[in-house]
């Protein structure tokens, strides 16, 4: 258990660090965008008629940091903010605090990017045993090739081919909102039934465009076990064959649920152009909204909360690992 | 995790009563391989490993057999499992086994039930012949299971008095992972593995190759004691004559795919008849003695793909090389309580037949 | 002449924030390889051989001690300028697999270090050719069908040989053979090993074999010195013969007894010693090394630590307090 | 394509109505029913009521339908206005609505700034006094100083807010704050700034509830849309057809075309869309397509303190060589008319204010030897087919556009081809978004810009977007000051003193007096403009906008057809106010 | 016996190429992917030549499906779409090598300072790497967009490259350790050959399959990313160019809702797929062609 605490100790100590480098970046690029509209905020206030003491709360109403002052001043005030869980206020939505505009966002990323990537890789793993099993077979090649295939395609070319084919020749299902506005929010079947039907599209671009990648990783890995010698010992100790496929998908899985958090923790910021395509109003969105509208301090703060996920989610990678596997909890390294 | 040596181990353990019917009540079967070919699918079409092989294991005695790597020692070893790896398959023969049958008839949950309960294996790489994240206790477990053991805790006894006999604390090994145990003991629990289903029948495949001299030592000691308190035909497949000639009663040498020389041990290698087993006897480095005795066989051992198609394996190294060794592939014939497979030998035994009998 | 006094090396492996576990690899190990001669280093899995073949080879730097190279002395100099020292000396190491590289064909290994050797005695590429096809011949290997080879087309005693031109190619003293041979197929083995003891006759190089095959050791040359190694430390040396004979610390004769015997033609010794435990270096003994693990140990043994010397009744040195022979080898039945 | 519209019409009685907001940034679940929160769920027309909704007249700007004000009267001399508000007109929550709603709605308009209700010293057209004359009068009087003729326009759109909802959004003493604001010295700048911090609670201020003034009140919003219900106190909610309004986000022209093709929208403002997708939109059961009037035009704005676009004969030159016809066909088909010639005014608007002067202005049809002529006479010289400036040195025309702006840069892009084809080199450079679009072109970093022109329909207005602040002339408190260029927001750089016809103008100073004058005094200066803005050519106008709207009569019948009803002021939403006024009626 | 040995490094050079035809060879499927990179190679290096400078438009023809005339339709301004995604493919294409390039030589050069020095500097090296491999790419580059124009292709190509050397690094840091335990290393070493010599000789080649499989995966990374961002149309406009083509096909001409202008959107969309199968088809032997034993098979 020492060690998992251990590890646990450094990861938080560099997340924080991390944490604290991304934030340190994303104030400076804030900082050096062409047209700064911080100042030219305050430059129109002092233009009009505004003393400068006026203006720089005026300003800082708006932007949540102080524009005025020397750069270390701003700065230190904004990671003061960070410290506190305070991001500043939004641009385009005055008055609404960053990070509840984010939480709201987070919200309809989370649940798609959730279900679609465990659906892959439910389904990439079982599939991948498979064409590791028939590696040499027609089917087996089929869905190797499948897998490279699908992993290949950009993201954005799959989404707009299912809108095309789904929303548009045959249009069975949604692409626009993440609800139907005509039922009533709650617990209640239209509702949520909505709220399912709307998100089908999403959850299969995600389930798709991560399957080709699992099922490779998944085959490539069990090819690697079952090269690996204890497995031809546990069979010819004569294991029962659901024992011995245990044995494989086990120590094959391993390595794959590493990356599943991780992949867990990017596609929180990776989920830009399915919510582009599909209207969905995630973090992925209000990225893009947020740049294409130059909402900096919602932009700083969405940059924030997708690399805080893929930190949280190295950290639950590596914890993870120490826990099932037992040379890593013994303290040894693998590699 | 130290090991403790023997002498505190109860001896009684082996014969203590099963609740297993039958188990104890097993002998040390026979068994004959015959004409056994095994070939592996290659860029250049199925070429054989094994080619043509036929041996007997006596009931109750421990058979070595030596070759150079890739003489397709391993390969005969799995035959014996019906277990060659593709693209590998058995391409004839019989693999007889008293009480089982021909083995290379078996298929699924027959052949999956002889393994483990009466063929133990013991693996080439043991140290990596466990699952690393179960501990060992539990692919015990898994193996009962798999055998429909129905008293596992029985089970678990006996295995904790086996590895208890080879020196081991039972009890911590089977709590251990594999990557907390070093090789010698590894090698133990593998041959832990193999016996505690009371498999009559055990395959060594390079028990002691990657330990050392001490810890080779005292497995080579194991194996011996093991054997002859359990009652097993044992087979032992290394690359090591020194190996051999510690533990084996016969010794079978693998030179191309074919056995060219076996027969009891002390004989083959006081008096080896075969040319290459007497270049391998004689490149033995030697503790005592004129070191200018020993010399190196000239050449170099053959792969798959170099063996010759017909003729003798073994001529291209061959110092009694003779123009029938081109095209025609030796017999293998008896030579007193041996039989080997060499034309020059079939000549020396044809012309001075009275003698040469016992050596 | 190679001599060493007194090297330790420590290793600290490297963990995680609260602790790192030391291996103590060698304690002060004195040697002294002479020109053209041979040394052997026999001992268990882990005991330090390779590591202190490495550091004369100067591949590993040392912790504490001296090396002195033809009598130069090492750490009298800048680490740059230790290095044509120890280029003086090769390894050879255990894996001929992984000691070719294996994009690289044998001319191109031979000619990298061959063309380095030219350029700094003013030697045209005419003689790196030549000298490359001479090295090969020198290791019995037939240039015009080995040089446009890559290392997988060969075997693995022609890699070894390889292995062994390419040192020979900068024309070293010594040559550092570390368990050259356990990778080899055992037809093969002694055609290395008498290749070694031919170079150090012809070229007057001279050998440090690592082996834990006590046997091969003597087939580099009876006039070599043999060193028991056992967790860093030298427990027993002297000429090769005399040890393996008249063994006196019980680590080497327990190393001795566990040779397997060719019965049929040999015959046990008759007091072999096993070693009570195997070997564990997680403790740290405060005395003798070997006393947990030896049949005869007494109280001294676990209190003091004996050094290397020479006792009365046995030819070699050892570190034992008690130094007994004991006939342990296995010997040749008389009659055939 | 969203597949839920149609299956779920629960409304009732008059069914549902769907529109699209095509605002942005449009609709937000977490913002409140706030009309001046940027993302506000307010949805003028719909939920929220103007005093009254003022219309594009071709020349009249202080044209409205009534609103929260039944009647209005405006003396001639333009110097007040007095409302009747409507007698029943009542809040969602049942309250009636007073003239203290307006007053308080007018207190918060001036934290916003408007034009009725500036506290910037001098503004033109700003009211003097706001009095209550009784519980449904209000009579709002004009500062003279600096009068305007669109007075009435800018206090009839105003939004009225429900002040037992919004008093505590702004303090009880905000009128003497106001008062104080529009004096003179310290005290009066530190009211201002009282205004503007007031301004920004003003935004920020979140309604539990939406009370609502108009036919509909907000029941719920996601982020992709939002649902009203009709508001059962509306005063004219007899003549309000649809039970329900959804209300869609804007996320996409393509997103709208997808609806419209499907017949899924009951009503959309314009998107522009490409002539099959129109093809395809208008193929839709019921849909329609309905135009007016759009007093907008967009011009090719040159920076004439670069080089070579000083000289007019480089400007006229270019002018010649570009083929608006072809450009309009390519960029904007179906949303705009070329333009005839450049005269700064709407081509529809100016047959009615400089009917003399139109015909005799030049048209600059395209003519590659005239262009020719004019480049030679400007000093540029061609080499091996290439035009280059005077000293030898290349030249290229650097257009400028905002990225999202298709139908700029379509044009951009076909006038790049035009050109290269005729010898000038041309390139188009995008600017990632509208605001550091206006940012920069303002600082003067572009050489040449689109630029939305002939803003009608005020006479003013229109001209004050060629010779107003962006090109060097201020209006503060009625006294036009020029600055040089590159100074104070002129970017287009033009000079002071133009010559037409031979006489010297001041263009900008003539604008200015548009901003006080009648009718009848602005069209000879109106035609005097158009003349300077033809011969002097600080822009090129290209195009002259049309509105339309997408309608679909499946469900829903009664659109206006006529010019007047179709735009509505800034940001409000059409539908709404014609479902309001009792235009829509249900499809029998 | 010189001019033997001398002939014997031509002969192997030649043998290399035999070698690589051998392996590319064994499966038509490399031999198809290999055609197709040529393809966009010419394509990128000579297409553009084939068009005037600017593509001749027509009024008429606008956002015209497929025709014998365009195959692929017009866009909305009149041009033939297979000729802009032709013109289109060199910016594409070199921003792609730049960033390949710089992925490569970065992360190549980074990872074996690395692993090579070891101690302190691996130590910080790697933190650092971490760190960057931790920011999600995408979205850092949508912020990044706001600061940097990436107004041509070599800037666009450098941003990419210098996001995207952190996996590279890592893996060749990682194989830099595994090999210097290999004894041919250390043998060199001894040997007193020079630094430069093993890593450039020894070491290097030995990673050659790693390092041009991760130079194509950075290939499609940077062909995606770029064409991605350009999609999203946070870039300011380029005519010429996939992404933007993307971007106007379904933002613009409706491509997604209106089959008629689907040829627009298919033109990059069949260029980047087509791309991309190119590249999984090639990589596949790439393992086979820097490894002599695979090769001489
Ligand atoms: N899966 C395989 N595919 C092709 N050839 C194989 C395969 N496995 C083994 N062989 C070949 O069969 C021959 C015999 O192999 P085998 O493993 O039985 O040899 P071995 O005597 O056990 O050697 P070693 O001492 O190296 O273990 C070798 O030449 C080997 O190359
Ligand atoms: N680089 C290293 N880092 C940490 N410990 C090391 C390192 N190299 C060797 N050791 C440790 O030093 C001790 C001596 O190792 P060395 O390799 O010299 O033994 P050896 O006698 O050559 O063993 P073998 O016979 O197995 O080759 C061992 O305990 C080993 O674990
Ligand atoms: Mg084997
Ligand atoms: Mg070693």
């Amino acid at each position: 258990m020492t060690v998992i605490a251990r590890r646990l100790a450094g990861h938080l100590a560099r997340g924080i660090v991390m944490i604290l480098v991304v934030a340190t970046i994303s104030f400076f690029i804030v900082n050096n965008i062409p047209g700064d509209p911080v100042a030219a905020r305050y430059e129109k206030l002092i233009e009009g008629g505004m003393s400068p003491e006026a203006a720089r709360q005026a300003t800082a109403v708006m932007y949540g940091f102080l524009p005025t002052g020397s750069m270390w001043e701003q700065y230190l005030s904004y990671m003061g903010g960070l410290f506190r869980l305070d991001l500043g206020i939004s641009v385009t939505r005055p008055g609404a605090p960053v990070l509840d505009v984010l939480t709201d966002a987070a919200k309809w990323t989370v649940l798609p990017v959730l279900i679609g990537t465990l659906l892959s890789f439910l389904v990439g793993v079982i599939f991948g045993v498979y064409a590791a099993i028939k590696r040499t077979g027609k089917l087996g090649d089929a869905l190797a090739i499948s897998g490279s295939l699908l992993h290949g395609i950009p993201q954005y070319i799959l989404a707009m081919l299912l809108v095309v084919i789904f929303a548009t020749l045959i249009p069975i299902l949604p692409a626009d909102s993440p609800v139907d506005i005509l039922f009533d929010p709650g617990w209640n079947a239209g509702y949520i039934g909505s709220l399912a039907e709307h998100a089908v599209l999403p959850v299969l671009t995600y389930a798709l465009s991560a399957y080709g990648g699992w099922i490779l990783a998944m085959k490539s890995s069990v090819v690697t076990v079952l090269g690996d010698d204890f497995i031809l010992a546990a069979e010819l100790r004569g294991m029962k064959r659901s024992i011995v496929f245990r044995y494989i998908a086990r120590n094959a899985i391993l390595p794959l649920f590493t990356i599943l958090a991780l992949s867990l923790g990017l596609l929180l910021g990776g989920a830009v152009f399915i919510e582009k395509i599909f209207n969905y109003p995630g973090l992925g969105l209000l990225l893009i909204d947020a740049v294409s509208l130059r909402d900096y301090p919602l932009m700083s703060g969405a940059f924030l909360l997708i690399t805080a996920a893929v930190i949280v989610a190295n950290i639950v990678a590596d914890l993870f690992y120490t826990v099932i596997d037992p040379r890593v909890r013994s303290g040894e390294e693998v590699s | 995790m130290t090991e403790r040596s023997e002498g505190t181990v109860k001896h009684s353990a082996f014969g203590a009563e099963s609740d297993e019917g039958g188990l104890r009540t097993k002998q040390a079967p026979g068994v004959r391989i015959d004409g056994l070919t095994v070939v592996y699918k290659t860029t250049a079409g199925e070429l054989p490993a094994v080619r043509d092989v036929s041996l007997e294991l006596k009931p109750g005695t421990i058979t070595g057999i030596v070759g150079e790597s890739g003489s397709g020692k391993s390969t005969m070893a799995l035959s014996l499992l019906n277990a060659v790896q593709p693209p590998g398959r058995i391409a004839a023969g019989r693999v007889d086994i008293d009480g089982l049958g021909d083995v290379a008839e078996f298929k699924g949950e027959q052949l999956r039930k002889a393994r483990g309960r009466h063929i133990g294996y013991v693996f080439q790489a043991a140290q990596n012949s466990l699952n690393p994240l179960k501990t060992v206790g539990k692919q015990l477990l898994d193996l009962g299971r798999s055998h429909g053991v129905e008293d596992l805790r029985a089970l678990v006894r006996e295995a904790k008095e086996l590895l208890g006999r080879m020196g081991l604390d039972g009890a911590r090994v089977l709590d251990s992972h594999q990557h907390e145990l070093s090789g010698g003991m590894r090698q133990r629990v593998g041959i832990m593995l193999a016996l505690v289903l009371n498999a009559h029948l055990v395959v060594l495949d390079e028990p002691t190759t990657a330990l050392d001299m001490i810890t080779q030592a005292n497995i080579l000691k194991i194996v011996r004691e093991v054997h002859a308190e359990r009652g097993l035909t044992t087979l032992v497949i290394t690359h090591d004559i020194g190996v051999v000639a510690e533990v084996a009663d016969r010794l079978a040498v693998m030179y191309g795919g074919r056995l060219v020389e076996q027969g009891p041990t002390r004989e083959v290698l006081a008096d080896p008849q075969h040319p290459y087993t007497r270049g391998l006897i004689r490149a033995i480095p030697r503790l005592v003695g004129d070191i200018n005795e020993a010399q190196a066989l000239p050449g170099r051992p053959p792969t798959l793909a170099t063996v010759p198609k017909e003729g003798c394996v073994f001529r291209e190294r061959c110092a009694l090389r003779m123009d029938v060794c081109d095209t025609v592939d030796p017999a293998a014939r008896p030579y007193g309580l041996r039989i080997v497979a060499c034309h020059a030998v079939d000549q020396a035994v044809k012309v001075p037949s009275g003698e040469g009998e016992h050596a | 002449m190679i001599t060493g006094t007194g090297i330790t090396k420590t290793f600290k492996q490297r963990g995680n924030v609260l602790g790192s576990r030391e291996v103590q690899a060698l304690r002060g190990v004195d040697f002294s390889i002479p020109k053209g001669g041979a040394a052997s280093f026999i001992g268990e899995s882990g005991c330090g051989k390779t590591t202190l073949g490495r550091i004369i080879a100067g591949l590993e730097a040392y912790d504490d001690g001296r090396i002195s190279i033809n009598g130069t002395e090492m750490s009298s100099l800048k680490p740059k300028d230790r290095q044509p020292h120890f280029r003086r000396i090769q390894m050879i190491h255990q894996d001929p697999y992984s000691a070719l590289n294996p994009t690289r064909t044998i001319h191109q290994t031979l000619h990298a270090p061959l063309k380095l050797r030219a350029g700094q005695t003013g030697r045209d590429a005419r003689w790196i050719e030549e000298r490359a096809a001479e090295v090969l011949a020198l290791v019995g290997l037939d240039p015009g069908s080995v040089l446009s080879r890559y290392p997988h087309q060969l075997s693995g005693g022609m890699r070894q040989r390889v292995v062994i031109a390419r040192a020979l190619t900068v024309d070293p003293d010594m040559l550092v053979a570390d368990e050259a041979v356990s990778m080899i197929d055992v037809s093969l083995r002694l055609g290395i090993l008498a290749l070694l003891k031919d170079l150090r006759e012809r070229l007057g190089v001279s050998v440090l074999f690592i082996t834990h095959d006590v046997a091969t050791s003597r087939y580099i040359g009876d006039d070599g010195e043999m060193y028991v190694i056992y967790r860093g430390q030298v427990v027993e040396r002297g000429p090769v013969d005399t040890v393996i004979a008249d063994p006196v610390h019980p680590y080497t004769q327990s190393l001795l007894s566990a040779i397997p015997v060719l019965h049929g033609l040999e015959e046990p010794g008759s007091q072999p010693v096993v070693p009570v435990e195997a070997l564990d270096g997680s403790q740290e003994p405060t005395g003798c090394l070997f006393a947990r693990r030896c049949p005869f140990r007494r109280d001294r043994c676990e209190s003091e630590r004996p050094v290397l010397q020479i006792t009365e009744g046995a030819p070699q040195e050892h570190a034992c307090f008690y130094p007994e022979r004991r006939d342990v080898i296995a010997r040749p039945m008389s009659g055939v | 394509g969203g597949g839920a519209t149609n299956k779920s019409s629960s409304g009732g009685g008059g069914g549902l109505f769907t529109t699209i907001d095509v605002n942005r940034p449009g609709i937000d679940a977490s913002a409140p029913p706030n009309p001046y929160n940027p993302k506000g769920n307010a949805f003028p027309g719909y939920t929220t009521m103007k005093l009254g909704f003022v219309v594009n007249h071709l020349t009249d700007p202080n044209k409205a339908l009534p609103g929260m004000a039944a009647s209005w009267e405006i003396p001639p001399d333009n110097s007040s206005i007095t409302l009747k508000l409507q007698p029943n007109a009542k809040w969602s929550d049942g309250k009636p609505v007073t003239a203290e709603d307006v007053k308080l709605s007018i207190a918060i308009a001036y934290t916003q700034g408007s034009t009725a209700f500036a506290v910037t010293p001098g503004a033109a057209g700003a009211a003097a006094d706001v009095t209550v004359v009784d519980e449904k009068t209000v009579k709002v009087t004009q500062d003279l100083a600096n009068p305007s003729p669109k007075f009435a326009r800018g206090v009839l759109d105003t939004t009225v807010l429900p002040s037992h909802v919004w008093n505590t959004a702004v303090p009880a003493t905000i009128w003497d704050t106001i008062k104080a604001a529009r004096g003179e010295g310290p005290e009066a700048e530190k009211a201002r700034e009282d205004i503007t911090k007031l301004g920004q609670q003003v935004i920020a201020f979140a309604p539990q509830k939406d009370v609502a003034g108009g036919p509909f009140v907000l029941e719920r919003a996601n982020p992709g849309e939002a649902l009203l219900v009709k508001n059962k106190h509306f005063f004219n909610v007899a003549n309000v057809v649809p039970d329900q309004v959804k209300v869609l986000n804007f996320t996409g022209n393509e997103q709208i075309w997808n609806y419209l093709s499907q017949g899924k929208l009951d009503h959309s403002g314009f998107v522009a869309a490409p002539t099959d997708v129109m093809t395809r939109i208008k193929a839709a059961p019921g849909s329609e397509v309905i135009k007016g009037y759009s007093p907008v035009a967009v011009s090719m704005a040159f920076n004439q303190s670069k080089k070579p676009y000083d000289n007019v004969h480089v400007r006229r030159g270019l002018a010649y060589l570009i083929d608006r016809d072809q450009v309009t066909k390519v960029a904007s088909p179906e949303g705009g008319t070329a333009a005839t010639t450049t005269s700064g005014i709407h081509q529809k608007a100016a047959g009615s204010w400089i009917p003399e002067t139109l015909p005799k202005l030049e048209a600059y049809k395209p003519d590659p030897a005239k262009a020719e002529e004019e480049f030679k006479q400007a000093g540029l010289t061609k080499k091996d087919g290439k035009w280059t400036l005077a000293d030898g040195s290349p030249w290229k025309v650097s257009m400028h556009a905002p990225a999202g702006f298709s139908d700029w840069l379509s044009a951009q892009e076909n006038i790049k081809s035009q050109l290269i084809k005729a010898g000038v080199d041309a390139e188009v450079v995008t600017t990632a978004d509208y605001p550091v679009y206006l940012e920069e072109l303002a600082a003067g970093k572009y050489d040449v810009g689109f630029w939305l022109i002939a803003l009608g329909p005020a006479p003013y207005d229109i001209f004050q977007r060629l010779y107003g602040v962006s090109n060097g002339w201020a209006n503060v408190g009625g006294k036009v000051k020029h600055s040089a260029a590159g100074k104070s927001g002129n970017w287009m750089g033009g000079p002071e003193q133009i010559e037409v016809d031979g006489a010297k103008v001041n263009p900008g100073e003539l604008t200015a007096k548009l901003n006080s004058v009648g009718p009848e005094e602005a069209k000879p200066i109106m035609s005097q403009l158009a003349q300077a803005a033809n011969q002097d050519l600080p822009v090129i106008q290209l195009w002259d906008y049309i509105n339309n709207q997408f309608v679909n009569n499946s469900r829903f019948t009664g659109w206006p057809h006529d010019d007047e009803l179709l735009r509505m002021g800034q940001g409000v939403l059409p539908s709404g106010v014609w479902i309001q006024q009792g235009l829509i009626k249900k499809k029998q | 016996m010189s001019i033997v040995l001398e002939s014997t490094t031509a002969t192997m050079r030649r043998n290399f190429w035999s070698g690589v035809w051998r392996v590319m060879k064994r499966k038509p499927s490399r031999m198809v992917g290999a055609i197709i990179l040529l393809g966009f190679a010419f394509m990128a290096v000579f297409g553009p030549m084939f068009y005037p400078d600017l593509l001749p438009d027509d009024a008429d023809l606008i956002s015209k499906p497929p025709s014998w005339a365009h195959w692929l339709g017009t866009d909305p301004q009149g041009r033939d779409v297979v000729a802009l995604v032709v013109k289109g493919s060199r910016y594409v294409l070199l921003s792609a090598a730049v960033t390949a390039v710089i992925t490569v030589v970065v992360g190549t050069g980074l990872g074996l300072f690395s692993g090579f020095k070891r101690g302190r500097w691996d130590t910080v090296l790697m933190r650092v790497t971490d760190m960057k491999l931790t920011i999600p790419g995408l979205p850092l580059l949508l912020v990044l967009a706001t600061v940097w124009k990436f107004s041509n292709p070599f800037q666009m190509g450098l941003v990419l490259g210098l996001l995207g050397w952190g996996g590279v690094a890592r893996a060749v840091r990682a194989q830099t350790l595994s090999l210097r335990e290999r004894g041919f290393i250390e043998a060199a070493r001894g040997l007193g050959l020079s630094t430069p010599h093993i890593v450039g000789k020894e070491l290097l080649p030995s990673m050659a399959p790693y390092i041009a499989m991760n130079m194509l995966i950075a290939v499609t990374g940077a062909v995606y990313a770029q064409v991605g961002l350009f999609f999203l149309g946070v870039l300011p406009y380029e005519s010429d160019n996939w992404g933007v083509m993307l971007n106007l096909a379904v933002f613009q001409a409706g491509a997604m809702i209106q089959p008629l202008a689907l040829g627009y959107l298919l033109g990059p969309l069949l260029a980047i797929l087509l791309l991309t199968l190119g590249i999984v088809l090639v990589v596949d032997a790439m393992d086979e062609i820097f490894n002599p034993r695979l090769r001489e098979e």
